[in-house]
């Protein structure tokens, strides 16, 4: 199968849907005369020209705005935010406004809508220009949202994402736009709302998603050596949650780890904690831990940024614990 | 003074705009009646006093120009065609509302006329109608999206955004400020440096415009040669009309902040009893076909009051219904 | 003791810090002239006078804004938003700048601020305006956040908030103003940080907070009748969490019960129930459970708007569960 | 232009401007090689070629006034007052970093000085200028803020809403919008419809000037009339200078966007070589002082970068300091 970049698969996830559907245009900062700023849509305005692809002003909320009004009225934007970082500045017209347009006008108004952008932490850029927003949308109704760790899942989600008929929060990272992986020429889809097995083990199920796949899909290759199989389920999507998957796999392994990189209050993780509880109470043999970065902003200085990130030492210590391991 | 001319527009449209006018203030009398009666509640956003604003603007649109607002749109919704019937049942959170009562007095809805929303935030829908032009331009088609927002919404962060891609992309959009002199309780001169809104504008070279917001054959006429521009140029054009609401700025709020006399002013020019008296004057109406029509709009309002009540609530499986499509 | 509104009580508190330290003053949309849009702030422009009294435009995002740079140079902003559905627009400025400024200045400019307003649903005004945020800036390190259910604890919580040196985030709602409580004259602080446990019980935690603490205690005292005796924590302080009065009650009780507004995603019911989890897996003969609110936008409608949001008689049913006494 | 005319201002101050403008430039180019050498990492944006910009307007600021600015602001902070050692450290992470090595290139810091950072997020400084001029207005200072800006960043709501409470509640700040023409890859004329942003302040009828940002001598002696002005009438003031990057956006931007020969107009007038000739030309420096205070200079920067090398790193509990005070 063809080897392809995470950049190169998102591309070609909005450049398929592009020649496929008139309606769908890409705008964002950077993204047409530029490439994006991170060359994810590279030859885009080559190829389909400035009535589809737009380079916007730096009004976040503003650009995230017009797309809830040119989706209400039968467009279907992809919005580029460069970061999410600055995907905050759209929040009111996020969560007050597409995520309740369909609701609020009592099934009209759908918004057909991606936002799409990395997020998380690079490398060494400080405090403002290093969040994961997953949990702050994930809790909205009306949202969906997904974050990816593979150009295969990449472009086969965000094909999905564009399709779909409701507002998608759509996340990448920096860190993974160089990333190979194998993605086939021939179109393929992926359905939203489902997680996939990365790696089948049998004795700890640990839940991962975007940056924290690889570190993950690592530290169960180590923690093999020593003799752990760890189960490793890829999100994929936030939410809705494949609930399903994820018991299923704890049914099996009775342990779980949650890898995410949020911090570590009101997460993912520990909405996924809780629901296991709630369904699976007399299944497990060990509490759920959740790895994630650390309750603090993000330093600027290497040793202080790796500090208080998750990694793949603290992944393996987790499922140490949850195996009692300890040693 | 328009009163004095000699009548340049048809007696037929002369004599819809009072009727609409008229309608959409025995409409709010009634919302008004029905929230005291405590027929159904949560906030409650009356026109009364700005119709001549909305009717002049409304009487220039075609079915397939799109208009957004605000969270005062009641009657602004039945102007663009939403059915007072289900305005007045959405109010009453039944299933017959133009929202199937999700929505309530803030949020009218209408796919099919075009209304897309009866917005709660304050200058949200600002660029949400900078989208509508968008994808208009997108579209190459003739339409025009007006968008109405109150004098104090012009302080928000994205109307300037919207403001300004609207004018850089040419996006056929009428933003028209819609100046009642107060957000809430407080007067926009204390939270603006400008005398004039419409300076807004002068940020992003964008063609701008003020008008006497409460005589509808000023804001008719004007508005027709502002829509005709953008048409033509394809280009947004900001609007500052002049206004003025007589009631508090929701059901619940007496208004005390402002003067008796300041009220009294502008209730002497109430643009139903100017524009009566322009009819009359100009023998298109006489005295008794205004109290004749005055007493059909009561009752047509009446019906659509009855209409609500007898409309039924919805589901209850519909509260976890619309979240996702 | 005097019995005041909540109203009375967070202007007394406001009012007292402000005639004991001239730096704090007070900013937000109607709080002036109109003496608040929930009159919390009634009188005080008469006795402050215009320049420590600010109405301002409708600007969240610039008002927040201005209240990090006042408190970077001394001043101790208290800034209203008249709902935090709005404060959503300030998020920007909360998230990007006052949580993160002491840290990557390092640790040179604090932002000693408060902002405060109601959250969370009113009485029919659909979805725009029916918001609860504690969990979307819980998550944000360099935040405090304190949401108040009872008039006593908002007086003395806001003050301590007043007086903190780093932003503190404070939640109150529309439907608690009017409610009275005991208060006293003289002047007392209740320390940022601290569980309140509001009913003493043997057979099962409950945690509530806001809106939820009365309804909570309502059902308390039915399921008393029926013989189940609920511990009943106030949790006041969201951020920095009490774990310790939580665990503490938890090992007493073995069962714990969340109810929150929230929606039931990521929440600070999720992430008590991880923690609690983490720490007293052997000690729970139940799985936690949590009420909410539905994963839903909040509808208009009366009997829709019931239907979907938390209530006593889902408290109850959800104490029944964790205590085996369903019937 | 400036440089015909007999010098008004003083040999001392010209001199001073001219080395602080040479400072600027060597420190940048060290830190530009620094980071090529993978001395440090994460974004770094140079302020090489706007020197005679930051360098004019600092020469009027007295220790107390407070100034912000963005992420390209190694060299402002440094004329601020915060110390090159400490400026070089921050980059390289270090513990004697002005902000302890946790802030980075993004996120210089000084309280001492009165240097509010250093901001990431585009437009979010300018709101928090608002709030310091406020913070002046209310214990009845007599000091300003000035407020750094890119010309991008003039697209950006909360930009608006400041300006429009600083000019309703006459905030002291002298808001400058850095114009170098492009924000990242993107020609300011494609996102915005106006040829001259000082327009943005005719929407709040705010004081406002434009300036040729490339000479030392212009910006000086144009913003010591403009604070003058602040200073007096307590308003603020919206200034636009016009001025230009020599580099890409940020070390790792090539730049391709812009044709060479934009790039060699401006690079002509290259603010440092029109300065050095000017003082010439004016025989208040010769040939040889320029080529000594270049070297002095070089030395300079060269001990600075060795100080930053030689600083320790933080100790790792800093990581999980300074969230809360
Ligand atoms: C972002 C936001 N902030 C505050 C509010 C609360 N609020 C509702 S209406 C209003 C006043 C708006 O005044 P204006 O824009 O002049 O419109 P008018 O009510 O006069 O028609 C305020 C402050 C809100 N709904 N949204
Ligand atoms: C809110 C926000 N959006 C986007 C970015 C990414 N970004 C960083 S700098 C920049 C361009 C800014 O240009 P300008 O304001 O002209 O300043 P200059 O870099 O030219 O000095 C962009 C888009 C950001 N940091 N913050
Ligand atoms: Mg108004
Ligand atoms: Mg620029």
């Amino acid at each position: 199968m063809p080897i392809k970049t995470m950049r190169e698969a998102l591309g070609e996830a909005m450049s398929e849907e592009m020649r496929r559907d008139a309606n769908v245009f890409l705008m964002g900062e950077e993204v047409a005369q530029y490439n994006g700023a991170y060359k994810v849509s590279k030859g885009m305005l080559d190829e389909f020209g400035p009535r589809r692809v737009w380079d916007a002003p730096i009004s976040e909320g503003g650009f995230a705005g017009l797309g809830v009004g040119a989706a209400m009225v039968g467009l279907r934007p992809i919005i580029e935010m460069m970061t999410w970082n600055f995907g905050i500045q759209a929040f009111d017209q996020i969560i007050n406004h597409a995520a309740k347009m369909y609701y609020m006008s009592g099934g009209q108004f759908n918004v057909p809508m991606v936002l799409r952008g990395p997020n998380g932490a690079a490398h060494m850029l400080s405090a403002q220009h290093s969040q994961t927003v997953e949990h702050m949308l994930a809790t909205v109704p009306g949202l969906k949202v997904i974050s990816v760790g593979t150009p295969y899942d990449a472009k086969g989600l965000l094909k999905s994402a564009i399709r779909d008929d409701n507002p998608v929060i759509f996340l990448e990272s920096e860190m993974m736009y160089a990333d190979k992986g194998e993605v086939p020429d021939e179109e393929y889809l992926i359905p939203i709302g489902q997680a996939d097995i990365k790696r089948p083990g049998k004795d700890v199920t640990l839940i991962a998603w975007n940056k924290t796949l690889s570190k993950t899909l690592a530290a169960a290759d180590e923690l093999m050596k020593e003799g752990v199989d760890c189960e490793v389920i890829d999100l994929l999507t936030i939410q809705p949650m494949d609930e399903k998957t994820i018991f299923e796999s704890v049914r099996k392994t009775h342990r779980l780890v949650v890898v995410e990189e949020a911090w570590p209050f009101a997460s993912v993780g520990s909405e996924i904690a809780l629901r296991v509880m709630n369904n699976l109470f007399d299944e497990l043999d060990a509490p759920v831990v959740r790895v994630s970065n650390d309750f603090t902003s993000i330093p600027y200085a290497e040793h202080l940024e790796h500090a208080v990130m998750f990694s793949k030492e603290k992944i393996i210590k987790a499922v140490k614990e949850v195996t009692y391991l300890h040693n | 003074m328009a009163a004095a001319k000699k009548p340049t527009l048809s007696k037929e449209l002369l004599v819809q705009m009072y009727k609409d006018m008229l309608f959409w203030r025995r409409f709010e009398e009634r919302v008004n009646q029905a929230y005291m009666k405590q027929k159904f509640s949560g906030f409650c956003h009356l026109y009364i006093g700005q119709e001549a604003l909305g009717v002049g603007v409304q009487a220039n649109l075609t079915p397939t120009d799109y208009m957004i607002s605000a969270y005062r749109s009641h009657t602004q919704a039945i102007g663009k065609g939403i059915s007072p019937d289900a305005v007045f049942a959405e109010l009453f959170g039944k299933v017959d509302g133009c929202a199937r009562g999700k929505g309530g007095s803030m949020h009218m809805f209408s796919k099919e006329k075009r209304f897309l929303g009866g917005h709660g935030i304050v200058g949200g829908q600002v660029p949400i109608a900078a989208g509508v032009g968008f994808a208009i331009r997108y579209r190459d088609e003739n339409d025009i999206c007006v968008c109405y927002l109150g004098d104090a919404a012009a302080n928000q962060g994205q109307f300037f955004e919207a403001l300004n891609m609207a004018a850089t992309w040419k996006l056929p959009v009428l933003f028209i400020i819609e100046n009642n002199r107060y957000g809430m309780g407080t007067d926009i001169r204390r939270t603006t440096s400008v005398d004039k809104l419409y300076k807004r504008a002068l940020a992003f070279d964008m063609p701008h415009s003020e008008v006497d917001g409460l005589h509808a054959i000023s804001v008719y006429e004007h508005t027709q040669k502002v829509i005709a521009q953008i048409r033509k140029d394809k280009m947004p054009h900001l609007m500052e009309a002049h206004t003025y609401r007589f009631r508090g700025h929701s059901v619940s709020d007496p208004g005390t902040y402002r003067t008796k006399e300041e009220v009294k002013t502008y209730q002497d020019k109430d643009c139903i009893k100017v524009m009566g008296d322009y009819l009359m004057k100009h023998e298109l109406a006489t005295e008794k076909n205004l109290v004749e029509w005055d007493k059909k709009v009561r009752e047509d309002v009446k019906k659509s009051e009855d209409f609500a009540e007898k409309s039924p609530i919805p589901n209850v499986e519909e509260a976890w219904m619309h979240n996702y499509i």
